[in-house]
């Protein structure tokens, strides 16, 4: 298959393009950038060396395609999404421009009318865990947040096995740097970023609304930026609607998880790494998922899961969806390990 | 002098107009001086940044 | 002011060195270690160059004091009590042994007899704060935990204006590597500390026992290890019993704090350090704190507080405790401003 | 194959056995240790959960194997050569018992006498680059030390051509956290290793050794730790015994390595990574090795080169060679591109 | 005294800021920055609220005051000297606009004509370990760069014993990301920044210029970005003229710092930290150097110096010349320990 | 035969034995051996570590 990948500049795109450009199924064609058009990729991407010889192509000569990876920042492939189809009939979107089915709950968190209503209905959410049929069918998917993401894998089986309680569900959400993108700021600064636990989103973080939209709850998403370049931790605090017991949480995640290449449920006696962490997911689409009930009272619980941002967060997600789309098997290009020590 | 926001002192110097802004120290925000005497504070309208993601 | 200082080759005990070389009151007679008994404390404390000559004596080998710093593991400082109290009028321990005042809350969270139980009414609780008057007059204190130090910092505003609801307070707290001390095992080697997202307790931290002590509702304490050598932050997920406005929030954490010389009230509206960030804390005495009011509700909030561990957290408190209680400037020996960058 | 890894709860075991795993031609029966026998292998090396249920075996239960991996501490493999030489056709040890050929050498640098020099003879030199030829014959082999590849990587092509200077040859290198392993000790503390800028070797390293026995020069290895897990960067600092051109720096680096599949020639004049750097290398099996001609003199250089030490330093060094041991494709289960940002 | 300081908000007016707000005899009534004219300092730095209510003034509106410390970009102090000097009796310039005596080295390094070389001459070295004497009569002053002061520190007494040889003196930096300014852009990135061991400049940095002035010996300067916010640690390789003994290294240093109240000399047998490291010496106005004799020639060394780019590197060592020329206790407001473990 | 605690299958070896301990892939709780025929398995008492503080 032949895939263009827009915005290829970025963390996310440059994560795509590792990951496609060691598939076995796949030719990358084009990879855009205005800010370096006509540079190698390497030279932006320095580990893709001797693994392409590709220029950046600018962001509007956009060549048919089998499929087109959208990892624009939001709210611009919405203005292009028209011409975009005409050019594949693929399109995966790492944005969030249409991940919110609502548009007025799209305009409450982005501030800002979505431009093309009609087409929130062709876009599949790209949950493999979820949503397999439907991608199974799809010609366009929106790839969930990365928070949002870690957030689901962790709570969804709760919810749908209806075990959740009505008390807010606090997500408190630990994230590295990569997840800001490629553009250099303030805050992203080495000397400002570097060591910080800063917590720059009580709440009202725009994943909350994707988690809104599948958890039918009171959800709030606190987010903290740590030290950590890649990687997302939360844990999120729940509670039951009735009292529960380890081994019936054990059994709810097995239902959901136990068939998925890409779910390991992570709760281990033995160790250091006895919960999600991370650091060692670092270049795989592992989402790690463990509980800790609280055995006093059998009603309140710490879900914690743990994923790469770049990875299961986006960039892998993306490519396991496109195994589902073109029929390949699920794992295909997807089988890192990971690091330890890292 | 209190902050209208989070009721800090607010020490406002004495030949300021109105129509001029100043900035609360405790939280930052920016007060619009409504009137001098007796003076009269109100939070002056904000664009919320994005900061930080 | 003679002082000696027990289990001096630590962290909690470097730091407490650090303070007490650069008080102008304060002559340190005594440092104790077995482990480097006869060493240079510079040997071990590499900062010290050029501040003392003083080598380590042994832990049994204690002088006549005006005061005693404890800086031991929890469960020695009890045994030896007695004798300590023969050498010096004034004894300030910074482990948990004289912390619980309920031995059987005691025996709960460290699984032991509580080996002196007639001396625990002896000791004043080492929270400035709340107790300064209580210190002032004793000549026991019992200097708080560091996480519990910094949730009650945060929560018991709060608690004493009767605001905090019913529901379970979350405390999520980050932690930096120092907080476990300076002997090497696998849990604190770099290579595996190295870039942690680490949750290793979910509830039931020791602190908690602190915590429940001063508050009364349910609470949890939730910890993680990040990328951190010294500090600590805590976000702690609180309801109200009632809609609040933020001004009201204002007012009750400036009714408790705007006098004390080592709380700032951090909730900014510009910069990057928006609410309280343990980097920049680091070696000052503050617990900095933060709140963020859920301004649809009024009824969730998260607090927000950092410290530097070793300091606000321990050491600083302690000398901050010394100075109320020999009547001298609070503040003396704990005035550095803190750095930035960092 | 069927093969073990003698000494695998150890950094360089566990990237072995991550590298072993998910090659295509090779089937891990035995991973030893004495400290976790018993227990799973991800318990220990917790990226491995969900890639095998073989759990340690003492370091005495040696299988029948094809190949033997040795990745125990220095001094014990000699003990236990002609064991281990019984069970297995091919031995690739990546200790340094067998790589000084000299047992005068050998005792200098290791303060201890050999005890089996028969055997030096016939373990062959494990550096793909230099030493291919033997290795395919080869039935045992010893891998190079990490900072000692580094180093020969950059200065052999020097070497072979003649054009190095006799001033003393000064490589300054910058190492990580994991190349000390798994066992805690202060020096790999978090809190004390975390953030170091450490000078621990100023000359007399021991992989200086290997340097002499290959490089016929005066050459000096300093050693800094810094902050780092994975990864090595050597800056060699070289003379010339004549004026040279960049161009023939190029040349003479190409003739060289332009057919090696894990060394990359980086001199870049565009973008961040314009000489070799580490952590985009961790967990490949590159060596990326850069150069900088004093054009004014054109008789300095000086000579960059990086490598992930668990990998190309070590266990992926190991896999090549036993590729070429083999037969098979040299690359085989050592594709992995690397990442960025990290 | 009355103190101004231009360009206030980078990385090196906080930390003078920080310097000079406890320092005891220093009123500052003047911080400039255009970019955050209006904002009060503690918006930019952190760390300094609760000390000051200042807020930034424009670039151009220059009070009179006893002292200008100028905190700006190079080649800008030049174009406005003038106008600076009507304005203070002493002007105290961190930026490297004066410390080139020769036009024509100036125009070398810097690609740039100086446009006041009449004001060259009436500056004097800011290096109070040699040129004090000067500074005691100076109203001028320009405080060497932070590399070339720690390398400086390093080489003097060895340049003025005439002991070092012909051979060129490699000086390896490894250097922290706040020694590059508070502007973002891609190289400080956190993400790209992160973990780096990135050899940026292997000869020709401009410090090497200011090091060239002092020492009649052919140096050349590597620098290599490592993890670190603050903190410059160098070994430089030398080679004496005649064969040399520790002692005598131990004699020639004692005589050049023994009273120099931030020099120490670290060359310890035991511990961890036996040479210059420069985390511990974050906010202290330290340089810490150390020297390893090669035994076997006599004629090699490396020399160690470690520093705090901020503060010994410029802010600190800035105040530490204006205590000379006000003729106070040189160490005023300069006293901070350090802080161990960070 | 399924885990006490997690309820993951769980292999026993033919040759297991009574007082034996195996412990499970999926929790790693040591689970005792109380009858082999039916194999029945029991949580073995455990000692709570310290870890990471
Ligand atoms: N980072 C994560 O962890 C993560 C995870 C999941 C999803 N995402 C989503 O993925 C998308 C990209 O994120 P990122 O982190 O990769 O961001 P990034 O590093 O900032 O990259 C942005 C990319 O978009 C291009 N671009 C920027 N402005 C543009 C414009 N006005 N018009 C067209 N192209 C433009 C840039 O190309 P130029 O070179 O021309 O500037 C660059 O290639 C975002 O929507 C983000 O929410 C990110
Ligand atoms: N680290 C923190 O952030 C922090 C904050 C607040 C309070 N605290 C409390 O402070 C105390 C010390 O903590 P730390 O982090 O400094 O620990 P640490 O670094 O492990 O130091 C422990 C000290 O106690 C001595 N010691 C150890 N075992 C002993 C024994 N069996 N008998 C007598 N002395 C012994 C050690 O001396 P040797 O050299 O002889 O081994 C050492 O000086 C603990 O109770 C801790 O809970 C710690
Ligand atoms: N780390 C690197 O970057 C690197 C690179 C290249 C080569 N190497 C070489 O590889 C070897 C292993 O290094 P490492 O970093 O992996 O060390 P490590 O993490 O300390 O592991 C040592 C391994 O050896 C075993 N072991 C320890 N002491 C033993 C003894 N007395 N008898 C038998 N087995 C023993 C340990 O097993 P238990 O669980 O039983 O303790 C463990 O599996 C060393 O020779 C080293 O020089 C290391
Ligand atoms: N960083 C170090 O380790 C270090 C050590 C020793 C000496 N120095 C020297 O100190 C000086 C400042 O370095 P820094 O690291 O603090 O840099 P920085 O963080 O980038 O700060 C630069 C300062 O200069 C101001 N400025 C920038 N451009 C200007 C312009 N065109 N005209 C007038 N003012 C301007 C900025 O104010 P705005 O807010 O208006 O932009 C800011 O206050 C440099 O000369 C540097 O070489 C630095
Ligand atoms: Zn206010
Ligand atoms: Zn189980």
């Amino acid at each position: 298959m032949k895939v263009s990948v827009i915005g290829a500049s970025g963390y996310i795109g440059g994560e795509l393009l590792r990951l496609l450009l060691q598939h076995p199924n796949i030719e990358v064609i084009a990879a855009t950038s205005n800010q370096y058009k006509g540079d190698y990729i390497f030279n932006v991407h320095p580990n893709l060396r001797g693994y392409t010889s590709l220029k950046f192509s600018g962001h509007d000569e956009i060549l048919s395609s089998d499929v087109i990876f959208l990892c624009l920042p939001h709210g611009i492939a919405m203005s292009h999404i028209d011409s975009y189809s005409q050019k594949a009939k693929y399109i995966i979107d790492l944005s969030s421009d249409f991940r919110i089915k609502d548009i007025n709950q799209y305009y409450k968190w982005y501030k800002k009318k979505h431009e093309q209503p009609t087409w929130l209905p062709k876009f599949v959410s790209g949950i493999p865990e979820f949503y397999r049929e439907s991608i199974e069918k799809a010609n366009y998917i929106a790839i969930p947040g990365c928070m949002a993401n870690a957030s689901l894998m962790a709570l969804m089986p709760l919810e749908k096995e209806n075990v959740l309680g009505n008390h807010r569900i606090i997500i408190d959400a630990k994230t590295g740097s990569s997840g800001s993108g490629a553009t250099p700021n303030l805050s992203n600064l080495h000397a400002q970023r570097s060591g910080t636990v800063r917590l720059f989103k009580s709440m009202g973080h725009r994943h909350e609304a994707e988690l809104k939209q599948e958890i039918n709850k009171d959800v709030q998403l606190t987010v903290t930026s740590v030290e950590l370049v890649r990687g997302i931790q939360i844990s999120a605090h729940v509670t039951f609607n009735r009292e529960i017991q380890e081994k019936e949480l054990w059994s709810i995640y097995r239902k959901y998880y136990n068939d998925e290449p890409f779910i390991r449920i992570i709760k281990q006696k033995k160790g250091l790494y006895r919960y999600p962490e991370p650091k060692i997911l670092s270049g795989t689409n592992y989402c790690d998922i463990g509980f800790s009930l609280d055995q006093e009272t059998g009603k309140h619980a710490v879900i914690i899961s743990a994923i790469d941002n770049l990875v299961k967060g986006g960039a892998g997600n993306a490519v396991q969806v496109l195994n589902i789309v073109a029929g390949w098997d699920e794992t295909l290009g997807l089988n890192f390990i990971g690091l330890h020590p890292i | 002098m209190n902050c209208p926001e989070c009721d800090a002192l607010i020490v406002v110097a004495e030949d300021t107009r109105v129509n001029e802004v100043v900035e609360c120290e405790s939280c930052q925000t920016e007060l619009e001086v409504l009137s001098t005497q007796p003076i009269i504070l109100a939070v002056a309208p904000e664009i919320e940044e994005d900061w930080g993601e």
